[in-house]
């Protein structure tokens, strides 16, 4: 180790050592003391997510870039670490979300060694640490063989988390798809490693970026990382493993999951096409903004169509790493067109969304567990009148709904307004197709945006509005607060994030400067209050206004009207006069979403069933009727399907050379033989 | 008496003496302690080595160097830790009567006389003992893989003596022709001139028509030994069909000490030669091994067959990797060679236990492991997981130094082998996630088993993956400049 | 100092005007409306009367409505408000303008279709989720569109700012634009369907089938009932001036000197009364549509506003 | 080299060399059991022969050793075992039906012209008046292969395979005047080793199988066994709404 490392790597190690230590005392506190294990094994992961964000804000904030090596590895390449403003800023996001499933955990996961399906405590904090181990030395990777490493032993602890709960077949198949795929991804990410390092001379980043590339070469190192990196981040039409795995993970594994861990594909893109392949090129935008499109409208209407609270949250992880790649898209056309400043527009409007998705898919997955923890059920048409029994809970998952959904004052509007406003600077581009092509796009992200609302108020609506409908959901408690301190955490980052816009971008400043060699010097310019991106004039937003307003005109009117009322009275509900209403009268989520299936059918493969049973007798009388809706994904039925049904046809096909026939094996070995003498004589 | 002879000698008497009193109950603790011995023979012997670099003997009948010598160490130290799973396995065999106290005796014998073979192959500076070692082997394992009288078992060894036999045969051929060419070069009369350190010094004055020649039988001969496809077929049936410690050391070690003699005479081959010929033949074999291999990996029915063809599958990658040549593939797969024997070894044993915990090899029998004997699941899942090339697992690292000089040199095979890796991961997983997960089947009880070989081997991975110890990546590096002529570093 | 206090205190008197004057404007629609169905006409002053009858009422809410239920008014109609200040209706260059652009307005709405839907959910009867099911699905696809729309200006005129693009476009003088001609077409279409008019939704009707938006608040009253409907009054209001002030800026104030102040005020005026029996004229001549062909409609307005788009991209920037 | 002009010594090699190969066609033709071990130990004198004249023609007197061991492995001691077993196992008056008997001779005669083919290259190099025969010694050993791949009893199996060890150890007569004394003792060794497993196993396999055509050996095929449909082999997700 060099003498001279700095702080924040100091702080990164520490970070990593306290996960170590809590993955250790999750195995060492086996049976005898379970609590030692809740709070050893959190508490250690808790400062391991201080600890993260303590390394990721002190480079973010201080501009920082450093460098340290280990002795491990292979003979001629140590470990190469750095930690610099971007690795610093996704070591903070993920820090954010290990500190609230820290708080979050410890009463969740007691619920897993209970009961009938108890399951061995001890993996799920080991490799929960491990996991959370691999995230964050991943991101201070400063070589392939390093970045590789880490990156897929976080995708193998992945794997083990979400097979967790193995007894079920659902949760065995969603594994094996997402490992899958991540080590297929891995594979992929590797040629492009390959690619630079072959041109670089070595394996280290620094002589990476030093690689002089033909225009054709990046583009395939650059095509390997995108799709390497997309599968991770779960972009269409790689995203199959990812609304599988997410909703049988534990709830706060699916919250660092889909909060964290998808991003580490976002960081690998950002890392590779901006900092080590270089000289970003418009056509790899164009590809980003596509591809990034598709995703997010198709995550968005596949989300629409799920009744299961997180498999509806996963789908938004697409529709929102769609939004991302949008926005990194339009900021690597702009780049590649040269116009810089529009470029880190478009970086930081996609690292915005980026950490505002972590923080409330982060808040609703954590919320959906809640509820799960409560109810035991993930089917939304289970659900019902929480908002009642779970009030607390009900009010923050509706801060992560209305953020999602990107309205104001929450951070998801600033950051969709931040892609919007990169999207209205095309006309500044010379090529009329980009010219074209980028309205569309933005049209389709408004799309998407009003899409997701839909779903969230279905989702919300569903859940936690209207009343129980099952017993078990009309019994449920408020969960321990312990829990809600973790969401509650999310929740407020969320609010921050959404009404302090300008000081976030202002931290974000170093990344761009390293990664573009610009800021945006204009956002920040008119003062904390004003959101101006481009200047005062193009467009502005000032979101504590906002949140003032509202604030305002809330109590005002509440004030003003309820002054001198008389008390409200309660009543029955609207029933046509024809008695009380039951819950089953009340819209089902398959229910709510079926204009939209009307209007957008084709993009689902749609089956419906309806089961009628009847009476026997001379007049059969229909006792009762179920109605269901499956949609499928067609890129499930039309991508995976027949390359799945081709290795498997292959590999029956090739059975023909084990034929048990031991002539047959000899003639092999003949030909064989014979064969190459004919090639060398 | 050099301590090579000495690490030779041990297994051949601990051979002999097994013949005797292999059937006793000690007869376990009897194979430990010459396991041991040899070993500590082995691991000094390798300290010599450390120290005064390359050896020859004496009578120039042995040689060590930095090639054989982490080969030999690997192998005294598989052989250690399978006999130290072989004891409670071959012990449960017992009880359960698959085996008689005669066949043990026959057992115990055969597998210290295996590890002599193998390691008189690796050892030996003779191409023509090498050649003897290779066939010693062969005829050694047939009755190991017939142990258990079955009539798979018997049709398995008939098949495994049968093709082996022809392949070795081959491979006479071809170091008939070997020691042609020496002989035309140095006249005849000479009694040194299959001596692979003469002949590697001279290797360029050498007719290359004839080494070529020579080349294509070694290949297939050797090529069949290591299990390359279409010349595979023997190996499967082998291994699922003999006892599990057997199939621990033939995977772990005998197709290594065949790809060993193979590269030792492609050695010889380049120097004559000049081309790539030697290369482009072995990259074309391990190229389709490697595909092949994972497609049979998804119609498996029986585990060990299943993890038979993954070793089929690394062979053809190891293969593939010397094939291509330049230090950095070179340094891989001599690495991936080390990790392969190494995971494959452990993964046998435990599958072994998991084998005797199911009482059945079918695939869709087993169940639960993890929940019947998490020691086993997790130990088959872990091994699995480390086979399947993922890290912080050494296999990782060869396979990724692997992909990195394909994508150098010849940037387009990257995309079968990483097709061929899709496939075999698949055809892997989705067997062993039934085994392994699940609820397990009523009545499933817990066997006896030692799981220190399994954890030793998967923390020797580990660490293999994290970090290269300094005398081992020495050592390769040393062969690397020796069988490519560049350093990787 | 003393000039941004007027403007402030400016600002604010044009969004009190603006809600003040958004019942009226309904009750002169409601006015015309009769009149051209041959029907004896309320007065234009009849909203404020049902406002404030519905302020005093005593407040009855369903057994099982929640917090959320009852702080959706206040948000919806502060929402509304908040999109009011923004939009110039009298004078440019006001500061509450850059509070939000365009694009926030839309949000804006957004954020109270959001409540309204999640608050016709919450009781717990068919006609709420219907209701809300409905209103998302309307309100999803013409969001695009508006957006669109809006686009096209903001790309003419470079700014999203709706205080700077209208004093853009009244300088710019009479230029015709193609784009903005199918731009305003695809708005007023989605002004149509967004304020809850014919042929999209009938804001007199309660028959349930039929019902769009006020099937989610069926079950609000009293001075709850009252925030929504002056908010949704509000909303179409906006809607208006944002057609006519955008699209035909004649006459807006540029200064805030009094006289100018005092044209654009009957500017404004002359105009929304036009709007408005256009509006009515349309509403007569056109039945209420099947729900299921709102998306045709509606699509219709994204394909016409993509060619306002286009055309504006093609023919108008590409020389 | 004119023929005429060698040494008689060397035609007398290059004549028992052809004979060892006819001697090679006469075993693919041989149906019946009997003769055809009797057809091997011919091959194997002829041999021993070949190496005892190369012995006295070069003067290497270690020759002599091998051909003795020659002499006791190919022409007593295996035909002898496998003459006692095939009495013992009563088939030594079995005989196959050898399918396409004409072809399989036709194939012989192409693998000799292959093997001349192929070591055409290399023979110029060897010191010794007849090294042509180094392709009969390759063609030797092909042919037995062949036989291997066309008889369907085990014992034919192993005679093909012995005769393919004989081919071999031709060919290092023929081209280098024998291996090195070590290598042949240990070549010895293992083959006789291994012809006492064959022994062994001739037993195994007909209490196993009853007989001992390999061609019914196929308990191991994966040719028609069905794919294993493992749940995770092609799962629907449960995608539902």
């Amino acid at each position: 180790m060099s003498a001279t490392i700095g702080t924040p790597l100091l702080l990164a190690y520490g970070a990593a050592v306290c996960t170590l230590l809590s993955g250790a005392v999750s195995l060492l506190a086996v049976r005898r003391h379970p609590d030692f294990l809740h709070f050893g094994s959190f508490l250690f992961l808790f400062c391991s997510g201080a600890g993260s964000i303590g390394a990721g804000g002190w480079t973010l904030l201080a501009n920082l870039t450093v460098t340290d090596r280990f002795q491990l590895g292979l003979p001629w390449l140590d470990w190469h670490l750095r930690i610099d403003p971007l690795s610093g800023f996704f070591l903070v996001l993920l820090g954010t979300l290990v500190v609230a499933i820290s708080l979050y955990g410890p009463s969740y996961t007691r619920e897993f060694g209970r009961g009938k399906a108890a399951q061995p405590l001890p993996p799920l904090g080991v490799f929960t640490a491990l996991f959370v181990l691999g995230m964050q030395m991943m991101l201070v990777a400063d070589d392939a063989l390093v970045f590789m490493i880490f990156w897929e032993m976080m995708s193998l602890c992945g794997y083990f988390l979400v097979v967790y709960q193995h007894q079920h077949a659902a949760n065995r198949h969603a594994a094996f798809l997402y490992l899958l795929l991540a080590h297929v991804g891995a594979l992929v990410i590797l040629l492009s490693f390959g690619v630079l390092a072959a041109f670089g001379g070595g394996l280290t980043f620094d002589q990476m970026r030093a690689a002089k590339l033909s225009p054709l070469w990046a583009t395939i190192a650059f095509g390997c990382a995108f799709a390497g990196f997309g599968t991770k981040s779960g972009m269409v039409p790689l995203h199959v493993w990812l609304p599988d795995a997410h909703p049988v993970a534990p709830s706060h594994i699916s919250a660092l999951m889909s909060g964290a861990m998808i991003k580490m594909g976002i960081y690998g893109i950002v890392r590779l096409s901006y900092d080590l392949i270089g000289n970003v090129r418009w056509e790899w935008g164009m590809v980003v903004l596509i591809v990034g499109t598709a995703s997010s409208l198709l995550g968005v209407l596949y989300a629409l169509m799920q009744h299961d609270l997180k498999r509806l949250l996963a789908y938004h992880s697409i529709e929102n790493i769609g939004i991302i790649l949008m926005g990194l898209g339009l900021s690597m056309i702009f780049i590649g067109s040269g116009h810089k400043m529009l470029g880190t527009l478009g970086l930081v409007a996609a690292l915005y969304h980026t950490i505002n998705h972590a923080l409330f898919k982060g808040l609703l997955f954590l919320g959906a567990g809640a509820v799960l923890y409560r109810t035991h059920a993930r089917d939304l048409d289970q659900m019902g009148g929480l908002i009642h029994r779970m009030p607390i809970t009900a009010f923050l998952f509706l801060v992560g709904c209305v953020a999602i959904s990107a309205l104001p004052p929450f951070n998801g509007f600033v950051s969709e307004w931040l892609t919007f406003q990169t999207a209205l600077q095309g006309p500044a581009l010379k090529d009329g197709l980009l010219r074209t092509m980028i309205p569309i796009a933005a049209a389709m992200l408004a799309l998407t945006g009003a899409l997701a609302a839909a779903c969230f108020v279905k989702a919300f609506g569903i859940a936690f509005l209207g009343q129980p409908r099952t017993r078990r959901v009309a019994r449920a408690r408020e969960v321990p607060v312990g829990m809600l301190a973790g969401m509650g955490l999310l929740a407020l980052l969320c609010l921050l994030l959404g009404v302090l816009p300008t000081t976030m971008i202002e931290a974000m400043a170093p990344i761009t400067q390293l990664l573009v060699h610009d800021a945006l010097p204009s956002a920040t310019a008119q003062g904390w209050l004003w959101l101006t991106p481009i200047s005062p004039q193009v467009a502005s937003y000032s979101a504590p206004f906002v949140l003032v307003a509202i604030i305002l005109v809330f109590g005002l009117g509440r004030l003003i009207l309820k002054r001198g009322a008389e008390p409200t009275r309660r009543a029955d509900a609207w029933d046509c006069g024809f008695g009380h209403l039951t819950q089953r009268m009340q819209y089902t989520s398959t229910a709510f979403s079926q204009p939209i299936r009307r209007v957008f059918r084709g993009v689902w493969k749609v089956e419906e069933h309806i089961e009628t049973l009847a009476d026997a007798g001379s007049i059969p009388r229909v006792t009762s009727l179920h109605y269901s809706v499956h949609t499928h994904d067609w890129a499930w039925l039309k991508g995976y399907l027949p390359i799945g049904r081709t290795v498997l046809a292959a590999a029956n096909r090739i059975g023909f050379i084990q034929t048990g026939n031991i002539h047959t094996y000899l003639k092999f070995s003949f030909v064989t033989l014979l064969t190459f003498l004919w090639i060398v004589s | 008496m050099t301590l090579l002879e000495i690490t030779l000698l041990i297994p051949l008497l601990g051979g002999l003496l097994l013949a005797l009193v292999g059937h006793r109950p000690i007869a376990g603790w009897i194979n430990i302690a010459v396991g041991v011995m040899t070993f500590g023979a082995a691991l000094a012997m390798a300290l010599e080595v450390l120290d005064h670099g390359p050896q020859l003997s004496p009578s120039r009948m042995f040689y060590i160097d930095a090639f054989n010598v982490y080969l030999v160490v690997l192998t005294a130290f598989v052989g250690l830790t399978t006999s130290i799973f072989s004891r409670p396995y071959m012990r449960h065999e017992v009880e359960r009567g698959r085996v008689t106290s005669r066949r043990l005796r026959l057992y115990h014998a055969m597998y210290q006389c295996f590890l002599f073979s193998m390691l008189l192959a690796l050892s030996t500076n003779n191409l023509g003992i090498l050649w003897i070692g290779m066939e010693l082997a062969t005829l050694t394992t047939v009755l190991l893989v017939s142990l258990y009288r079955t009539p798979e078992a018997i049709e398995a060894a008939w098949k495994y003596f049968i093709l082996c036999g022809v392949g070795i045969a081959q491979a006479l051929f071809g170091t008939v022709l070997i020691y042609f060419a020496a002989e035309t070069k140095f006249g005849a009369g000479r009694d040194d001139t299959l001596l692979w350190t003469v002949l590697h010094e001279s290797a360029g004055g050498m007719d290359p028509a004839v080494i070529t020649l020579a080349f294509v039988f070694l290949l297939v001969g050797y090529g069949t030994k290591v299990g390359l496809v279409p010349l595979h077929n023997w190996l499967p049936d082998a291994h699922s069909e003999g006892p599990t410690p057997m199939s621990a050391v033939l995977s772990g070690l005998l197709l290594n000490v065949a790809l060993y003699a193979l590269v030792r005479v492609k050695m010889l081959v380049d120097g004559s030669l000049h081309t790539n010929l030697a290369g482009n033949l072995m990259m074309g074999f391990g190229l389709l091994s490697f595909t092949v291999a994972g497609l049979f990996l998804h119609r498996q029915h029986d585990v060990k067959r299943m993890f038979s063809y993954s070793s089929i599958e690394h062979m053809g990658l190891i293969t593939f990797g010397f094939g291509m040549g330049g230090p950095l593939a070179t340094f891989g797969a001599l690495l991936h060679m080390t990790v392969h024997s190494l995971t494959k070894s452990a993964i046998f044993i435990t599958v072994g236990h998991a084998c005797q915990l199911a009482g059945t090899q079918r695939i869709t029998q087993i169940r639960g492991l993890i929940r019947t004997q998490p020691a086993i699941g997790w130990g088959l899942l872990l091994g699995t997981v480390a086979i399947a090339g993922f890290p912080p697992f050494g296999v990782f690292i060869s396979e990724f130094l692997l992909l990195m000089a394909t994508m150098k040199t010849w940037p387009w095979l990257t995309i079968p082998l990483l097709a061929g890796f899709g496939v075999a991961f698949g055809g892997l997983f989705r067997h062993m996630q039934q085994m392994v997960f699940g609820e397990p089947p009523p009545g499933q009880k817990p066997v006896e088993a030692n799981m220190l070989p399994v954890v030793v081997h998967l923390l020797l991975v580990l660490w293999l993956g994290l970090a290269i110890p300094g005398f081992l990546s020495r050592w390769f590096e040393q062969a690397t400049v020796l069988i490519t002529g560049a350093s990787p570093l | 100092m003393d000039s941004q206090l007027i403007d402030w205190v400016l600002a604010a008197a044009q969004g009190l005007l603006f809600i003040a004057a958004a019942p009226l404007l309904a009750g002169w629609l409601q006015r015309v409306k009769c009149h051209l169905q041959n029907r004896g006409a309320p007065s234009v002053w009849q909203p404020y009367r049902n406002l404030s009858k519905l302020m005093g009422k005593r407040m009855v809410l369903a057994e099982n409505a929640s917090w959320l239920f009852r702080a959706t008014p206040y948000i919806v109609f502060g929402a509304t408000l908040l999109a009011a200040a923004v939009v110039p209706l009298v004078a440019v260059h006001l500061p509450t303008a850059a509070i939000a652009d365009m694009i926030v307005l839309v949000a804006f709405f957004a954020l109270a279709r959001f409540f309204t839907a999640l608050a016709g959910l919450d009781i717990g009867t068919a006609f709420g989720g219907m209701g809300a099911s409905r209103e998302m699905m309307v309100g999803a696809l013409a969001e695009p569109a508006m957006l669109m729309a809006v686009f096209t200006l903001s790309m003419t005129a470079n700014t999203t700012n709706l205080s700077v693009a209208t004093e853009y476009l009244l300088h710019a003088g009479l230029v015709l634009r193609p784009s903005f001609l199918f731009a305003l077409l695809a708005l007023a279409m989605v002004a149509v369907a967004e304020s809850s008019r014919v042929p999209v939704d009938n804001p007199a009707t309660h028959l349930e089938l039929t019902m769009l938006h006020e099937a989610m608040i069926l079950e609000y009253g009293g001075r709850h009932l009252a925030l929504i409907e002056w908010a949704s009054q509000i909303k179409l209001m906006i809607y208006s001036v944002f057609i006519v002030d955008l699209y035909f800026p004649l006459g807006i104030a540029t200064d805030f000197s009094a006289a100018s102040l005092a044209i654009g005020v009957v500017a404004v005026t002359a105009k929304l009364m036009l709007l408005a029996v256009l509006l009515v004229v349309w509403e007569t001549v056109l039945a209420k549509m099947r729900l299921f062909r709102v998306p045709q409609f509606l699509g219709f307005a994204f394909m016409l506003s993509l060619l306002g788009m286009l055309t504006h991209v093609v023919l108008e920037t590409g020389i | 080299m004119e023929f005429a002009s060698l040494s008689l010594f060397n035609q007398a090699i290059i004549l028992f060399a052809a004979l060892a190969l006819f001697m090679s066609f006469i075993m693919l033709a041989q149906a019946r059991m009997m003769p055809l071990i009797f057809t091997f130990a011919w091959q194997g004198l002829l041999l021993t022969m070949v190496s005892v004249l190369v012995a006295i023609a070069s003067g290497h007197p270690h020759l002599h050793i091998s051909a003795a061991i020659t002499f006791c492995l190919k022409v007593v001691v295996i035909p002898w075992l496998l003459y006692r077993l095939s009495a013992k196992l009563n088939m030594q008056y079995d005989a196959e039906a050898i399918t396409h008997p004409t072809l399989l001779l036709l194939g012989g005669v192409a693998l000799v012209i292959f093997s001349y083919h192929v070591s055409q290259s290399i023979v110029h190099l060897s010191g010794l008046a007849t090294r042509n025969t180094i392709a009969v010694s390759m063609a030797i050993e092909l042919l037995g292969m062949l036989l291997m791949i066309a008889r369907k009893s085990a014992v034919a199996q192993v005679i093909g395979f012995m005769s393919m060890e004989s081919g071999i150890f031709f060919a290092a007569v023929v081209s280098t005047y024998g291996m090195p004394l070590i290598v042949e003792l240990g070549l010895a060794f293992d083959i006789l080793v291994a012809s006492i497993l064959f022994g062994v196993f001739f037993f195994h396999l007909k209490d196993s199988f009853g007989s001992l055509n390999v061609g019914q050996f196929n308990r191991l095929s994966e040719a028609n066994q069905p794919m294993p449909s493992p749940e995770a082999a092609e799962p629907a997700p449960g995608e539902r709404s």
